[in-house]
């Protein structure tokens, strides 16, 4: 093979207690897709970040065409031609799709006439390209994710980039788009450029990539050539271990429902039509592809965006949710997403961060008790195993599983009958993970209903009871968690076939 | 259309007053009177200018005022000491490109809080100031006043300079690269960076440039009377940020643009003469601006939120 | 300043001078309160508000320190004397009858003062008004605006004054920036004569228009005198050569004063007109 | 034993300890320079327990502006209305007692009522219509400061207070001038509030994230209602004292009192990012403004040259500048030594 156009050796790099990469060397060829894999949280992103200079890294060199770039910034690494599409869209809201694309292509002189038609038109072209029907001129705020994606996707290859980096530029696509993006990706190969694709859908992987590299806890396991390599044996490498005994089993018989949707919708949000129950000892899992709708309807049960049809009911009354805090009262939790922005208050101690939710129960006229926090938050530290330095410690210092156990730990005090688990595992290490799904599991079996939503094929199989998929908004299709194997959910999920019952 | 609302309906405020005045009162309708407020609007159009560029970038300047005075002060000593004009009017620009940068400085490369930053800079230099000069006036030359020209002439010498700016400026936000770092800088600074911005020069870079804009605002204040007040530009800076948001710039950065700032400007420079025409007593005045400001973010917010339910 | 400086060097006195840049009731409280603990033998005060100094002024005489007025009076018990050059009536009536003079005694004219809430020029406009009444019936005050103290202000709101009210033939100004602002606006709008302006003022910063003839009077209460009477009579209180229910007080070169009541007369406010202008300096 | 180290070596690097430690070293200053013995042998300036008492009476007003803006900056919010409601309620108080002959007590009582609605109009518009506090305030800034002019016409002045409420302002009680102990008082109630309850804990979480807090299940409405609707009661308390000590209500009360009382806050340490900060830094900040403001108006030279406010007005600044760079100092100084250190690896691999 020819000389490298991009080498990176032994780089490291640390977010406070996180180590996200603990020594990884990585090399790109002109001309070749190098594929780069790995579980949520194994740090593909920050290693992206390194190499397009968003994140400095602690130590390790960077080569780009053979010589060694000191100091990388957006900037510079603009300049040696490395271009872009990062995971959670980059993008201005305020402005339009054209000027998005701009600000990326033309070189950063300041006192530079825009040309506004030239923008117009060149936006345009290379939106189809990536065959996207999205108006120049609409602002960004107002397009779906799968839309904004694509913006992104245009503005990077309209760079005329040597290297070109996505990641996971399909997760929010369909079929059509997807094979479009796929044939634009090997138009740029053949004209040499080095391509580093990330993507959790394998079989994108084995259509396009050249070479594969797989990263697991922020350490490279290895790098083969695609050729010599086949799904099982990459999932081997990605988890460390073979995948089938990791989920725990069930146990429970399912109880009394204790939540019910029927015909559950909210305009602004997108959700319509949402009708299934859940029971107690139950866990519900949602599946469906980023942008179905999942997020958007756990928001609808714990009154962030209050419902504007149909009719949830809780034990069998009929209820109303208007705020978060009408939700907490009623006895549902939510642990959402985004960990860092809604689970946890970063700067503010475990403790503090536990006791949240459950101020008025805990704390009686709102008189603070230190001691009786600090005690509270110990046994929950010991019961769910965090790992911290204390009560005391900020929740920004923990790691994500640690993270994601505290926001567990907070909806978990409150004695909740329904608890929502969004996204539970993600980015979590594979120690941590494992821990969390007996912690769930155990919750089903004290008599809680929960709902978990995953983007995680092999965790909603491998935890649910029943699954519900989503799409577009809606459910379409109620699967029974035994008998549900990955094709059924998918096949639900991209709507290729409907209302597949349970 | 909808884009522009925000600008439009501050527009139409403006017309509806003007129109008012042109049936109650058609007397605020004279030529040299009007050219007269306009003049003495010029400096404030020109910091306007500078203050929505901050604001867009997501930040404040809260010193602008004594910056004003500094500027106006100094640029009357060296006139008073004979220095030929155009130096002065540089060393008022340099003064306020000085302190700009300072601000600058502290906010961008620091990163203190801008709001704070402005307001310690705002209290010392305007104390500094009147320690030094204790209230005096500072006498200028004839020279001076008008710039050398006629009174008519200087007069809309400085209304044609300080709109041209504008004009300027609003195309320049629009068709200039560097207007567009600022909106993007002001939108999201993570996201710029991501595309090659530096926002740190951006965000100095606006201060630096509010500072150049009071100077030369400073000078078209001095060329206006023969006399330099130290405490002149004493409230000016809730002036100017009250203009440019009721010409619908958001606070929270990245969106609003210059004509909007020019017809709130225009709006609330109107208020005090229109009251004095209309014979309102002068005790409603700050009552009258005050309920101006919080009607135009009202109706911000109410449409704001129509648009997310 | 200058006449206090004069006389504290002639009596070997040691003088503090202080005021706020900007007035204010409340910060004038606090400096009469630290020269209290300060502990000066007297203090002379130019009451920024009556009711409010007073409080401050009866406590400096509880605590032994010798009070007197001076230019504008707090109340009557908060202090032995009050330096009278100009009462309000003084004042204001001087200037009403200045601007009636000046207009020929019919016409509009409006005032442009410092801040609505000022005391001492509130207490002035009440006397203007009352001399209109009694004295003017054709004269008619169109309007009162404020310019915070600011001459640029004071410039827009003449201009705006001027185009508001066509007939308007005299601008006064009650606030020292308010002159020249007012004046600068005259000349712009090009109505020096037709429209006269005359106010309460400081010589240098008025010296253009009125040679120019724009500003036709600009009146004063000789303040180098007021603050060399002021020091001497402070000091003769502090030593206590000067005593309630005297009848004169001799200031040094100035001579002698006569008291009236608790008031030691100054005299009528001064009016500077082209004529005298030039041979003051301050 | 480490730990215990470390502890103390936050204790000491505390925002609040170094300005404690400021504010002696000031306070020394000032006594040592400040005092001096006049020609009766008696002790006068900084030093006389007067003086000490008078900067007490003058720190009251602020003192309270700051005690209720540091809440709502705690909330990541901002109220620059508090100096024009101040004028706003003495007006009110001034209006209902002379004019419409209410006791000074039922007067008091209808002020602080209209501080709380004041307050109250602040919040709806932050809350319900998510405009932020910045604008908002900015905004009634004007409208209250108006509406006390519009009521007064800008120059009616209510006085004639009777003496009992005037001893309020004016006299000691107890040792301590009065409205010490109003000060005094509100102040341990803003530190309970602040630090003991659950409900200071969530203007913190609210300044932090008030996304991540509204997904806690705490209504941030509610809680920001609050912080606005307090500093409307405390700006109407401070209207009262103010009242009193001057013995007059006037429309151009408390001008200018906001900017005082956001320096003291933030330079007691309070982020105006929200989150961060603590009543008992208020307090000290409130101190060390007034400190330096009276200290410095008792130095012989600064007396000379007629300058104390000026030159506290600048020295104020300056404080609050320098306060503001010590807090991103250890974070500029940790990443350049990062820097350092992650650069010397790198090159002896190069080389
Ligand atoms: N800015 C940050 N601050 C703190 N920790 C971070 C930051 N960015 C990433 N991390 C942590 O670094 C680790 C690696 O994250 P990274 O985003 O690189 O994973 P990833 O492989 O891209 O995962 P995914 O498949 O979910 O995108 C995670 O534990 C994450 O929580
Ligand atoms: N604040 C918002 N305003 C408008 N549309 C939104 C908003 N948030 C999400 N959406 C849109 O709503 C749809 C559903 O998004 P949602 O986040 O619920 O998906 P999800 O299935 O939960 O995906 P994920 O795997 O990311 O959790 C998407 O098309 C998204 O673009
Ligand atoms: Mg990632
Ligand atoms: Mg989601």
């Amino acid at each position: 093979m020819d000389k490298p156009i991009l080498q990176l050796t032994d780089i490291r790099k640390s977010f406070l207690a996180v180590r996200a990469l603990k020594g990884v060397s990585f090399d790109l060829t002109a001309g070749e897709v190098h594929a780069l894999l790995g579980e949520n949280g194994a740090g593909k992103s920050t290693l992206i970040k390194v190499i397009t200079g968003a994140h400095q890294p602690d130590t390790g060199a960077i080569q780009v065409n053979g010589n060694i770039v000191e100091k990388l910034t957006p900037a510079s690494a603009h300049k040696l031609g490395i271009a872009a599409i990062y995971q959670q869209p980059a993008l201005f809201p305020d402005l339009s799709v054209a000027e998005n694309i701009a600000l990326s292509l033309e070189p950063p002189k300041t006192f530079r006439r825009i040309r506004w038609n030239a923008r117009h038109d060149q936006a345009r072209q290379l939106l189809d390209r990536v065959g996207a029907k999205i108006d120049p001129d609409a602002e960004v705020r107002s397009l779906s994710m799968p839309e904004q994606q694509l913006v992104e996707i245009a503005k990077a290859l309209g760079t005329g980039a040597r290297i070109l980096i996505m990641d996971e530029p399909t997760a929010s696509l369909t079929h059509t788009e997807v094979q479009l993006l796929l044939g634009v990706v090997r138009d740029l190969r053949t004209q040499g450029v080095g391509i580093i694709y990330i993507s959790h859908r394998l079989e994108e992987i084995f259509q396009i990539a050249d070479r594969v590299t797989v990263l697991r806890d922020g350490e490279s396991v290895g790098t083969n050539p695609v050729s010599k390599i086949n799904e099982a044996s990459l999932i081997k490498l990605m988890v460390g271990r073979e995948v089938a005994s990791i989920y725990p089993p069930s146990e429970t018989q399912p109880r009394d429902v204790v939540v019910s949707l029927k015909n559950l919708g909210c305009a602004s949000s997108g959700v319509r039509g949402v009708s299934f129950d859940v029971r107690a000892g139950e866990i519900f899992g949602l599946a469906g592809l980023v942008g179905a709708g999942r997020t958007e309807l756990a928001r609808i049960l714990f009154g962030i965006t209050p419902a504007d049809g149909g009719e949830i009911s809780l034990n069998g009354k009929a209820i109303q949710i208007h705020s978060p805090r009408e939700a907490v009262e009623h006895g549902i939790a939510y642990v959402p997403e985004d960990r860092r922005r809604h689970g946890v208050i970063l700067e503010m101690s475990i403790a503090a961060n536990m006791t949240m939710a459950i101020h008025p129960q805990f704390f009686p006229g709102a008189w603070l008790r230190f001691g009786k926090e600090e005690a509270f938050a110990q046994t929950y530290i010991r019961d769910l195993q965090i790992k911290a330095f204390g009560p005391e410690a900020p929740g920004g210092s923990l790691s994500g599983g640690n993270q994601q156990k505290v926001a567990l730990a907070r909806w978990l005090a409150t004695k909740p009958k329904v608890l929502i688990l969004d996204e539970p595992t993600q980015g979590v290490d594979v120690g941590a993970k494992s821990e969390i799904h007996k912690i769930i599991r155990r919750l089903a079996a004290q008599g809680l209903a929960v709902i978990m939503i995953s983007s995680d094929l092999p965790e909603i199989l491998g935890m649910s009871d029943r699954i519900g998929v989503m799409r577009g908004g809606t459910v379409t299709g109620i699967l029974d968690g035994k008998t549900a194997d990955p094709h059924s959910v998918m096949a639900a999920a991209l709507g290729q076939t409907e209302g597949i019952n349970a | 259309m909808k884009k522009y609302f925000r600008e439009i309906s501050v527009a139409i405020a403006l017309g509806i007053l003007l129109l008012v005045m042109a049936i109650v009162a058609p007397g605020f309708y004279q030529p040299q009177p009007l050219l007269s407020l306009l003049t003495r609007e010029a400096p404030t159009i020109v910091i306007a200018c500078g203050m929505a560029l901050v604001i867009i970038a997501r930040q404040i300047d809260i010193s602008v005022g004594s910056q004003f005075a500094v500027c106006s002060v100094c640029a009357g000593l060296l006139a008073a000491k004979g220095w030929p004009l155009p130096i002065v009017f540089l060393s008022s620009v340099f003064f306020g490109v000085l302190m700009g940068a300072v601000n600058g400085w502290l906010v961008a490369g620091l990163k203190l809080p801008s709001i704070v930053v402005t307001l310690a800079t705002m209290v010392t230099l305007r104390q500094g100031l009147n320690m030094a000069r204790q209230g005096e006036f500072v006498n200028l030359p004839d020279t001076v006043q008008w710039f050398g020209l006629s009174q008519v002439g200087g007069q809309w010498l400085l209304v044609t300079a300080s709109v041209a700016l504008l004009v300027v400026m609003a195309f320049a936000m629009k068709l200039l690269s560097a207007g567009r770092f600022v909106y993007a800088v002001g939108t999201d600074a993570e996201a710029s960076r991501l595309s090659g911005i530096r926002p740190q020069l951006v965000t100095f870079s606006t201060f630096a440039f509010i500072g150049a804009l009071t100077g030369l605002a400073a000078m078209m204040n001095i060329a206006q009377s023969p006399q330099v007040q130290p405490l002149s530009g004493t409230g000016l800076e809730l002036k100017v940020i009250a203009a440019v948001v009721v010409g619908g710039v958001a606070i929270s950065g990245g969106r609003g643009n210059l004509w909007g700032v020019f017809a709130g400007l225009l709006l609330l420079a109107c208020v005090s003469p229109a009251l004095t025409h209309l014979h309102v007593e002068a005790y409603w005045e700050k009552a009258i601006q005050g309920g101006i400001i919080l009607l135009a973010v009202v109706t911000d917010g109410l449409r704001t939120r129509k648009q997310k339910t | 300043k200058g006449g206090a400086d004069k006389a504290a060097k002639e009596l070997g006195v040691e003088l503090l001078f202080d005021g706020p840049t900007d007035s204010n009731a409340a910060k004038q409280n606090e400096i009469v309160e630290n020269w209290i603990t300060l502990g000066v033998d007297a203090i002379a005060v130019a009451a920024e508000n009556k009711e409010g100094i007073s409080t401050a002024l009866r406590k400096a005489q509880k605590a032994g320190v010798k009070v007197l007025t001076y230019d504008a009076d707090a109340l009557p018990d908060a202090r032995s004397f009050f330096v009278n050059q100009a009462t309000p009536e003084g004042i204001g009536y001087t200037l009403m009858d200045e601007a009636a003079r000046l207009c020929n005694n019919e016409g509009e004219f409006a005032i442009i003062t410092a801040t609505l809430t000022a005391a001492n020029m509130r207490e002035w406009q009440k006397n203007i008004e009352a001399r209109l009444k009694d004295k003017y019936p054709k004269m008619k005050l169109v309007a009162t605006r404020p310019c915070d103290d600011l001459k640029d202000k004071a410039q827009s709101e003449a201009t705006a004054l001027m185009s508001a009210n066509p007939n308007l033939k005299c601008i006064m100004a009650i606030c020292s920036p308010g002159v020249p602002g007012a004046a600068e606006a005259v000349k712009q709008a090009g109505k020096t004569g037709k429209v006269k302006v005359l106010g309460l003022g400081l010589p240098n910063e008025n010296k253009r228009y009125v040679h120019s003839g724009v500003t036709d009077s600009v009146i004063l209460w000789n303040t180098e005198d007021l603050g060399y009477l002021a020091v001497y009579a402070a000091t003769k209180l502090a030593k206590g050569e000067l005593k309630p229910g005297d009848k004169t007080v001799t200031a040094g070169k100035l001579g002698e004063f006569k008291i009236d009541g608790d008031n030691i007369m100054l005299g009528k406010p001064f009016i500077f007109n082209k004529d005298n202008i030039d041979k003051f300096d301050f | 034993m480490n730990t215990d180290k470390h502890g103390w070596k936050r204790i000491l690097l505390r925002h609040e300890t170094i300005l404690l430690f400021v504010l002696v070293v000031e306070w020394l200053l000032f006594y040592y320079f400040g005092t001096s013995m006049n020609r009766r042998g008696i002790t006068v300036g900084f030093g006389t327990m007067d003086r000490q008492f008078d900067i007490l009476r003058h720190s009251c007003e602020i003192g309270l502006l700051a005690l209720a803006l540091t809440p709502v900056i705690l909330t990541g919010g901002i109220d620059l209305s508090i100096g024009s409601l101040l004028g706003l309620t003495a007006i009110v108080f001034g209006k209902l007692w002379h004019d419409a002959h209410l006791s000074i007590g039922m007067a008091a009582v209808c002020a602080v009522g209209v501080g709380a609605l004041a307050g109250g109009l602040n919040a709806t518009l932050i809350t319900t219509l998510r405009i932020p506090a910045l604008i908002v305030t900015l905004g009634t800034y004007s409208l209250f400061r108006g509406l006390a002019e519009a009521i007064t016409h800008g120059s009616v002045t209510y006085t004639d207070f009777p003496a009992s409420f005037l001893f309020l302002g004016q006299e000691r009680w107890l040792g301590l001038p009065a409205q010490a102990w109003l000060f005094i008082v509100v102040a341990i109630a803003t530190w309970l509030l602040v630090h003991r309850t659950t409900f200071g804990r969530s203007f913190r979480a609210i300044g932090f994230s008030p996304e991540g807090t509204r997904y806690a299940g705490i209504s941030v409405e509610r809680r920001l209602t609050m912080v606005y609707v307090l500093a409307g009661i405390v700006a109407a308390l401070a209207a009262i004292i103010y009242t009193a000590r001057l013995g007059q209500a006037k429309a151009d009360a408390g001008t200018g009192y906001e900017l005082f009382a956001i320096t003291a806050v933030v330079l007691g340490g309070t982020s105006i990012f929200g989150g961060i900060g603590s009543v008992h830094g208020t307090l000290l900040g409130v101190a060390a403004i007034a400190v330096l403001k009276n200290g410095l108006a008792c130095l012989p030279i600064v007396i000379r040259h007629n300058s104390a406010e000026e030159l506290s007005g600048m020295m104020t600044g300056a404080l609050l500048l320098l306060a503001l760079c010590s807090s991103v100092l250890p974070k500029i100084l940790s990443t350049w030594r990062s820097r350092r250190q992650s650069h010397l690896p790198q090159q002896t691999k190069i080389a």
